[in-house]
């Protein structure tokens, strides 16, 4: 039964990935476009020389924080669409700090991350404290919370931190997490360390789920409130914990931009999105570390081949939005493939 | 001879199970026809089946004579069979009207007539002597009414067959003596009734005859005028089972929980106890009777520092326990089986391993600054399973999928191995098989010969006199009187349940 | 400006830019009183606008005149059906997790909404339509003193439809057969199922219906105030419906008083700038007033809200 | 391909390849990603070059798009790579510093960099022009400005549209409220609303997609009788003001303009990089739109007159709220 599993878990994912494609490509063909060249732009774009091969990472780094953080919350059953705010306060938080602190990098780069996480925990700490004291949906407070923070952090940059094009300052050497030997070897990518901090970030995500008396109340918590307030854990603080830890790792994918990516942080317009991807990240994982880390390759990775399928084949970059959501409705009714597994293994065993 | 029922040959897997294996059940008209078996054993699995709910792999039904295909209660219902569910099929949120029409509404002008539905509900109920309130929310009834609602379904469609399956397990005795009458004149008005119980003493009053299963195996069908408990424990264990418990004297030491003056608010801020006193000691099981709703729930979780205490105070030996924590209530030295055990006892989802350091999981050795370790854990946890007896493939399977009975023995090895000074078991047999029954009331004496203080809640009156060394009744919030099991009667502790004073024994 | 004139300005302004999220978050109780999460009201009201928009450029073009936009929101309603229709065959036949299917309609209703407005109009967004809702007086009603100025005087028709629909969808839920076993289906599939009613069936009606609905609320959008469909048209009026829906606790006439509270928070936060006794705010706090207003008031006055009991757990026979 | 047979054309462009990378609006948004892409598309027309390859857009879906997208161009060999809005402008940058021998241009925005053109307009002049129009045909003497997000940008376009109408009408009250979105259409909407409510009778927008709510509004009260006008901005929208016809002018922003020519020098190898390319009321790169029905006789005559004084340099139109401070001061 467990190996079955096992094989089912990567089963699934690739026959979805499989189906996916192979949809897009019909609709392809009848909106009269060349599949093949566009896939095989596509993937060009994805895996196709260092350049890419950088982009693609780089894109990778906040979705794995924006999904870790979504993960982490259902896994205390609470739905956290406020993503999107926690990581725009966590880019101010890294920016401002990235501007206006001076410091040698071993201590400025790590002080930024943290401005980050704790901007982003006290922004997820309040729909959480929200639900525990009020009993109010976090669904609703954190949607709030997303316009809040958009307005908010916009307002905070045109008052303290304007700078010409819209946007602040760049942050100093110290605080950038970029780095010209990465950019070299990937013929400039934008390509940074980001990367090492989000896979940093899912091995803690695991380890506190897995290994630690706190993400035991936490998982417990998650599944059954009742049995984990007669065993003496404390609801309310974990319901609030849960949202502020989340709230760190989406506040560190603000970092990612802030001190990665852009460097600065822009008068954003609209939300990123990265907040709203992170969902589907965390679901296409299956809300685990390691799914969450390969969910964010692939959505990164289709994100950024589809630039090049555009640019190559001509293909409108939606496209590739609809054979993600194709690839997650698949993912998503791998009850089929269980079902079936499930078939077969009765035949064995009986 | 014709069937109202007859199922032939029945088999029914599950994935990794054979819940039922060839099994073949009769049923006479007008008769009260027992299906007997362990916990398991296949008997829900196998009424599901004949009410539609399950298609079985193999086997014929034939009802009144007639071959029928059912895969759907719409065609059950229309074949006038009618379910009482083990798990009450009732919507919380709905009125007891809604509940009995829902699927089969009566309509003035596209609108639900909640008018002559509650009309018709009504006399239902009057006919049966079914009391039920049609237009309370089923939220705020007592079990034993749900129970009625339950049954009134059924016959608000009409059903000649009806099938209880644990109806008892919930109930009262009150409510109990009730539901036997209920089903005395059900039959009496021809209908017929299939009857799952564990408990034999009703087969026994009630059932014609008794159709007895094990491990998804059919046994077979005796009829119960010929038989006695112990030829029927027998023959569904397949071994000899002894109910009378084997218990020595007691002899209780210093006292242990010290209750004062409690009053405790329930959820509708009303004290549902009210100036209680109570007092127990090393070394005795004090049981407290009383119809359910009078304070037992209440009183438990204040004990246990789930629900505010408003006035009095609780001592566990010479530390005030009074609205501490949960977590320091434990501490202090309780164990708690509680009463519901998919609510409160397990995470259903986590593995039988986490289930069993629910309480210590934060505690040396499973876990060391805030580290999980998982060696220890799953070496107490197999350690538990084997030494009660726990039926789960491994330490890793989620406690979801063990039967009630082995999810209550995890909760007791759990609970008992803490090796606490003073031990709550509430309903700790309820809905259990007579070998589970009685593995579990050992555990009990055992702790209570071990020195430790022991509070028994429970509906079940020969539990309750089997069982504890002490009395307490309990009615309205209050102790209102203690009696020694030995030297009181069912029928007085029935009356002093329903608040009458007593001439013998002195209240208080 | 007087306290009348105040009002005279905000409430109208509620009731028009309520409208759009009343009928989204009707379909959501659809949904969710079934017992299916439906995360993806965004998308399916996208999807509606970019129906909407289309749908009343070509009836123009057949020159159907004023009757476009009311064709649009029919079709707007089918084919909001038919998109939901993938997420109720995932969610109800095929077990599918609710939330990921839904945030999987999302995600193809944008991508194939604007990949069909290029394919169609070779244009990144549709043209813009000259057949509109439009405002206008009720008769009679704008007439009476007071109330009509506020309620009856320059507001569209379809906020009218809405606010009649809510009370309809309230009538239907709570008073029909019909309504009783949807929400039976919500609250406790498995004895719905032992009453003979069709689980599957009520809830594929539910997310359909949530289509439908949600769908409408983007037609209207499109018709009543964007003017045509671009890849920015719908971005949170979906989410903020689903706030809305559990806001009024999974009740019609509630989502419909939520609706409401977000369309004259909204109203005040962007007229604030001209009511004598808020002009001196900041801009900033008056832009973020209609959120902090929300959460206030949830933790305030209304408080736990609790949604149907089997929301969001597929329905398998014989599973507990 | 037929750039071969295009000897027409000077010959030293055959081989001139060029692209531009377009912001989030895609380059069909009706505004400058849309005129950018025209005035590219002319000018590969003209000089025989073929579509795709010659020259072609690549459009961003997200902001962290820009940078992959201007790099992938640079790396295809495009002799010259132009990015579409100031959002861009630290993107550009960078690729022309990792990428010295890549010829870039950035459109409204000023970057560091000798292989960088930078192309701006004086969006400022041409909202004064309108400002003028604005000014002289309010019968309440009351117009509004509602602006996307608030911003260097749109500053500018505000400055100079109160200039002109002050300038045109010194007692007309301005009303001004930013929207801080550029795509909430019920937002400009209500705006709209509480301006022409207030007594405005005409609204000048730079909101984009906000924008549209504005029109709709407009639109609203001209069904029901009321004469009500909007500005549109960018392009000529009298479009979105039909059927009601309530668009009284545009201000037009020449960006095709801008980027045919900047091709063109650069096609003739008089790049102008780490130079700021200034497109005004000069060069043409900013004005009025060309439907001019709804425009009366003098404020067209007025129009005319404020353009060759600006033109001249005798009127120097303010850009931001300080300058504009001044420039009311020197008009009393
Ligand atoms: N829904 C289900 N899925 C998987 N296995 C099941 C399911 N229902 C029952 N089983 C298996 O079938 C066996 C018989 O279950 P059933 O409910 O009939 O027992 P039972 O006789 O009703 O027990 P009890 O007396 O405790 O009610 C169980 O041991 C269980 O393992
Ligand atoms: N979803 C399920 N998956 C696996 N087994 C199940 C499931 N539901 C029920 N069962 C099995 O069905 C059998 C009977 O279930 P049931 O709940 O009737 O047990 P029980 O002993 O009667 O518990 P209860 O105290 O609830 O009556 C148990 O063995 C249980 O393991
Ligand atoms: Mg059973
Ligand atoms: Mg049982």
């Amino acid at each position: 039964m467990q190996n079955n599993n096992n094989k089912i878990k990567f089963l699934v994912p690739l026959v979805s990935v499989l189906l996916g494609l192979l949809i897009g490509g019909i609709i392809m063909l009848v909106s009269d476009y060349d599949p093949f060249e566009a896939y095989v732009a596509l993937f060009q774009g994805i895996i196709g020389g260092p350049y890419f091969i950088g982009e693609t990472i780089r894109q990778m780094s906040p979705l794995i924080l924006a999904g870790l953080a979504v993960a982490f919350a259902f896994r205390t059953g609470l739905f956290n669409i406020g993503v999107e705010g926690q990581l725009l306060v966590g880019w101010l938080a890294s920016v401002y700090v990235g501007v206006f602190v001076d410091a040698p990098a071993i201590i400025h780069i790590p002080l930024a991350i943290l401005a980050a996480g704790v901007a982003g925990a006290l922004w997820g700490a309040i729909p959480g404290i929200l639900k525990a004291k009020f009993k109010v949906h976090e669904v609703i407070t954190t949607i709030m919370m997303n316009y809040i923070a958009l307005y908010s952090t916009n307002e905070i940059i045109r008052q303290f931190m304007l700078a010409p094009g819209e946007r602040t300052k760049t942050i100093k050497e110290t605080a950038s997490l970029s780095s010209p030997f990465l950019q070299k070897i990937t013929d400039y990518s934008t390509l940074h360390y980001g990367i090492i901090v989000a896979l940093i970030a899912a091995v803690i995500m695991w380890f506190i789920l897995w290994r630690t008396t706190l993400g035991f109340e936490l998982r417990a918590v998650g599944f059954n409130q009742h049995a984990s307030q007669y065993a003496g854990i404390n609801v309310s603080k974990n319901i609030v914990l849960s949202m502020a830890i989340s709230g760190v790792f989406a506040g560190i994918a603000g970092s990612m931009e802030g001190l990665g990516t852009y460097q600065y942080m822009t008068i954003n317009a609209a939300f990123t999105g990265v907040g709203f991807d992170g969902i589907a990240v965390a679901l296409l994982g299956a809300n685990s570390a390691i799914g969450v880390v390969l969910g964010a390759a692939l959505f990164g990775g289709l994100k950024i081949g589809a630039l090049n399928m555009q640019s190559i084949a001509g293909v409108p970059t939606e496209l590739v939005g609809v054979v993600i959501a194709l690839i997650i409705f698949f993912v998503a009714c791998s009850y089929i493939v269980h079902w079936l597994m499930n078939r077969v293994n009765k035949g064995g065993k009986i | 001879m014709e069937y109202v029922i007859e199922m032939r040959n029945i088999r029914k897997e599950f994935p990794g199970i054979v819940a039922n294996d060839d099994i073949t059940l009769q049923v006479k008209k007008g008769e009260i026809h027992a299906l007997l078996g362990e916990n398991g054993a296949g008997k829900s699995t196998l009424m599901n089946v004949l009410f539609g709910l399950y298609e079985p792999e193999e086997g014929e039904i034939y009802v009144k004579g007639n071959k029928v295909v059912n895969n759907d209660p719409n065609i059950a219902n229309s074949l006038g069979i009618g379910m009482v569910h083990q798990h009450f099929m009732l919507v919380d949120k709905f009125t007891v009207t809604e509940n009995i029409i829902l699927g089969k509404e009566p309509t003035k002008s596209g609108k639900v007539d909640l008018k002559s539905a509650a009309k018709e509900v009504q006399a239902l109920s009057d006919q049966y002597g079914l009391r039920v309130d049609p237009y309370a929310k089923v939220e705020d009834i007592s079990v034993g009414m749900q129970q009625r609602v339950e049954i009134l379904k059924t016959l608000y469609r009409g059903a000649e067959i009806l099938i209880f399956d644990e109806p008892t397990a919930v109930l009262t005795p009150q409510e109990i003596v009730e539901l036997i009458q209920i089903m005395k004149k059900l039959v009496s008005e021809g209908k017929s009734i299939i009857l799952i119980t564990h408990k034999l003493k009703e087969i026994i009053e009630v059932c014609d005859r008794c159709t007895v299963i094990r491990r998804g195996k059919g046994i077979g069908t005796v009829d119960v005028k010929d038989s006695n408990p112990d030829s029927l424990a027998a023959m569904m264990v397949g071994r000899e089972v002894n109910f009378t418990v084997a218990k020595g004297i007691a002899d209780p030491k210093e006292s242990v929980l010290t209750i004062k003056d409690l009053v405790v608010l329930d959820s509708r801020k009303v004290p549902a106890v009210n100036g209680l006193n109570l007092n127990i000691r090393a070394g005795e099981i004090v049981g407290i009777a009383g119809v359910d709703g009078n304070g037992q729930s209440e009183l438990l979780e204040a004990i246990t520092g789930l629900r505010k205490i408003s006035e009095g105070s609780i001592h566990l030996r010479d530390s005030d326990i009074t609205n501490k924590t949960p977590r320091n209530v434990t501490r202090t030295g309780l164990a708690h089986i509680p009463q519901d055990r998919h609510k409160h006892g397990l995470v259903l989802d986590f593995s039988v391993g986490e289930n069993m350091v629910l309480q210590t999981y934060y505690e040396k050795p499973f876990s060391n600054n805030g580290i999980l370790k998982f060696s220890p854990i799953f070496e107490k946890a197999n350690k538990l399973i084997t030494e009660y007896d726990v039926r789960t493939p491994d330490a890793h399977t989620p406690a979801r999928a063990l039967s009630g009975g082995n999810q209550q023995k995890a909760i007791i090895a759990r609970e008992v191995d803490r090796d606490p000074d003073f031990l709550i078991a509430a309903q700790p047999t309820r809905g259990l098989d007579v070998g589970a029954i009685e593995f579990i009331h050992s555990k009990l004496i055992e702790q209570r010969d071990k020195g430790k203080a022991v509070l028994l809640v429970s509906f079940e009156l020969d539990e309750i006199m089997n069982v504890s060394d002490k009395i307490a009744v309990m009615y309205e919030g209050r102790i209102v009187a203690e009696v020694d099991p030995k030297q009181t009667t069912e029928q007085e502790l029935g009356l002093l349940m329903a608040g009458g004073k007593r001439g013998t024994a002195d209240a208080e | 400006m007087s306290f009348m004139d105040i009002l005279a300005l905000i409430i109208p302004a509620a009731i028009v830019s309520a409208a759009p999220l009343i009928f989204t978050a009707l379909g959501g109780v659809f949904s969710e009183r079934s017992g299916v999460v439906n995360i993806g009201l965004e998308g399916l009201m996208l999807f509606g606008a970019f129906t909407g928009a289309v749908t009343i450029y070509y009836c123009e073009q057949l020159g159907l005149g004023s009757a476009s936009p009311w064709i649009s929101f029919a079709a707007a309603m089918v084919v909001g059906a038919l998109l939901a229709s993938i997420h109720a065959l995932a969610s109800i036949t095929l077990k599918a997790d609710q939330v990921i299917s839904g945030v999987a309609l999302n995600f193809l209703a944008a991508g194939l909404a604007i990949f069909l407005t290029k394919k169609i109009f070779h244009a990144g967004q549709t043209p813009v339509i000259s057949e509109r809702i439009s405002k206008s007086d009720i008769p009679y009603l704008s007439d009476i003193p007071f109330i009509g100025k506020l309620f009856f005087s320059n507001a569209y028709a379809t906020s009218y439809v809405a606010v009649l629909f809510a009370v309809i969808v309230w009538y239907v839920l709570y008073k029909t057969p019909f309504g009783l076993r949807l929400r039976s289906v919500g609250e406790h599939p498995m004895a719905a199922d032992t009453m003979g009613i069709k689980v599957p069936k009520m809830r594929y009606i539910g997310v359909l219906l949530s289509g439908a609905f949600a769908g409408l609320g983007g037609a209207v959008y499109v018709a009543s105030i964007s003017g045509n469909f671009t890849h920015s048209t719908i971005t949170g009026q979906g989410f903020m419906a689903l706030a809305a829906m559990i806001f009024g606790k999974w009740h019609p006439l509630g989502a419909l008083g939520a609706a409401l509270f977000f369309g004259l928070a909204q109203a005040i936060s962007i007229s604030g700038s001209h009511i004598p006794f808020l002009e001196d705010i900041p801009k900033v706090f008056l832009l973020i007033a209609p959120y902090v207003l929300t959460i206030l008031a949830l933790a305030g006055l209304v408080g736990r809200a609790d949604a149907p009991k089997a929301l969001g757990t597929p329905y398998e026979k014989g599973k507990r | 391909g037929n750039s071969d047979d295009g000897k027409s054309s000077s010959g030293d462009n055959k081989d001139f390849k060029v692209a531009m990378v377009t912001d989030t609006g895609g380059v069909d948004d009706k505004s400058f990603n849309q005129s950018a892409w025209e005035g590219l598309t002319k000018y590969g027309k003209d000089n025989k070059l073929e579509e795709g390859k010659d020259f072609k857009y690549l459009q961003s879906t997200q902001q962290s798009d820009y940078k992959p997208n201007l790099n992938s161009l640079v790396r295809q060999k495009y002799n010259l790579v132009f990015g579409i809005g100031f959002l861009m402008g630290s993107d550009v940058e960078t690729v022309a510093k990792q990428q010295p021998d890549a010829k870039l241009a950035i459109v409204d925005m000023v970057v560091k960099g000798d292989n960088v053109a930078n192309i701006t307009f004086s969006e400022h002049e041409g909202s004064f022009l309108v400002g003028l129009v604005a000014g002289l045909q309010t019968k309440s003497n009351k117009v509004g400005f509602v602006g996307g997000v608030n911003s260097e940008l749109i500053k500018k376009f505000e400055n100079g549209f109160k200039a002109g109408v002050k300038t045109a009408n010194p007692n007309a009250e301005i009303m001004v409220q930013y929207a801080e979105d550029f795509n909430k259409a019920e937002k400009g909407q209500q705006i709209a609303n509480t301006f022409y409510e207030q007594g405005a009778d005409i609204i000048y927008h730079a909101a984009g997609g906000t924008g549209m709510g504005v029109f709709t509004e407009a639109k609203n009260r001209a069904k029901n009788g009321q004469k009500v006008w909007v500005i549109g901005v960018d392009r000529d929208q009298h479009e979105e003001g039909m059927p009601e016809n309530v668009t009284l002018t545009s201000m037009v922003k020449r960006v095709d303009k801008a980027v045919y020519e900047v091709s063109e020098q650069t096609a003739k190898g008089k790049f102008p990089g780490g130079k700021v390319v200034e497109f005004g009321l000069k060069q043409d790169g900013v004005g009025i739109a060309p439907t001019t029905d709804n425009v009366s006789k003098d404020a067209l005559a007025k129009v005319d007159e404020y353009k060759k004084k600006i033109i001249d340099g005798e009127v120097k139109v303010p850009k931001t709220d300080d300058e504009y401070k001044d420039f009311l001061a020197n008009l009393k």
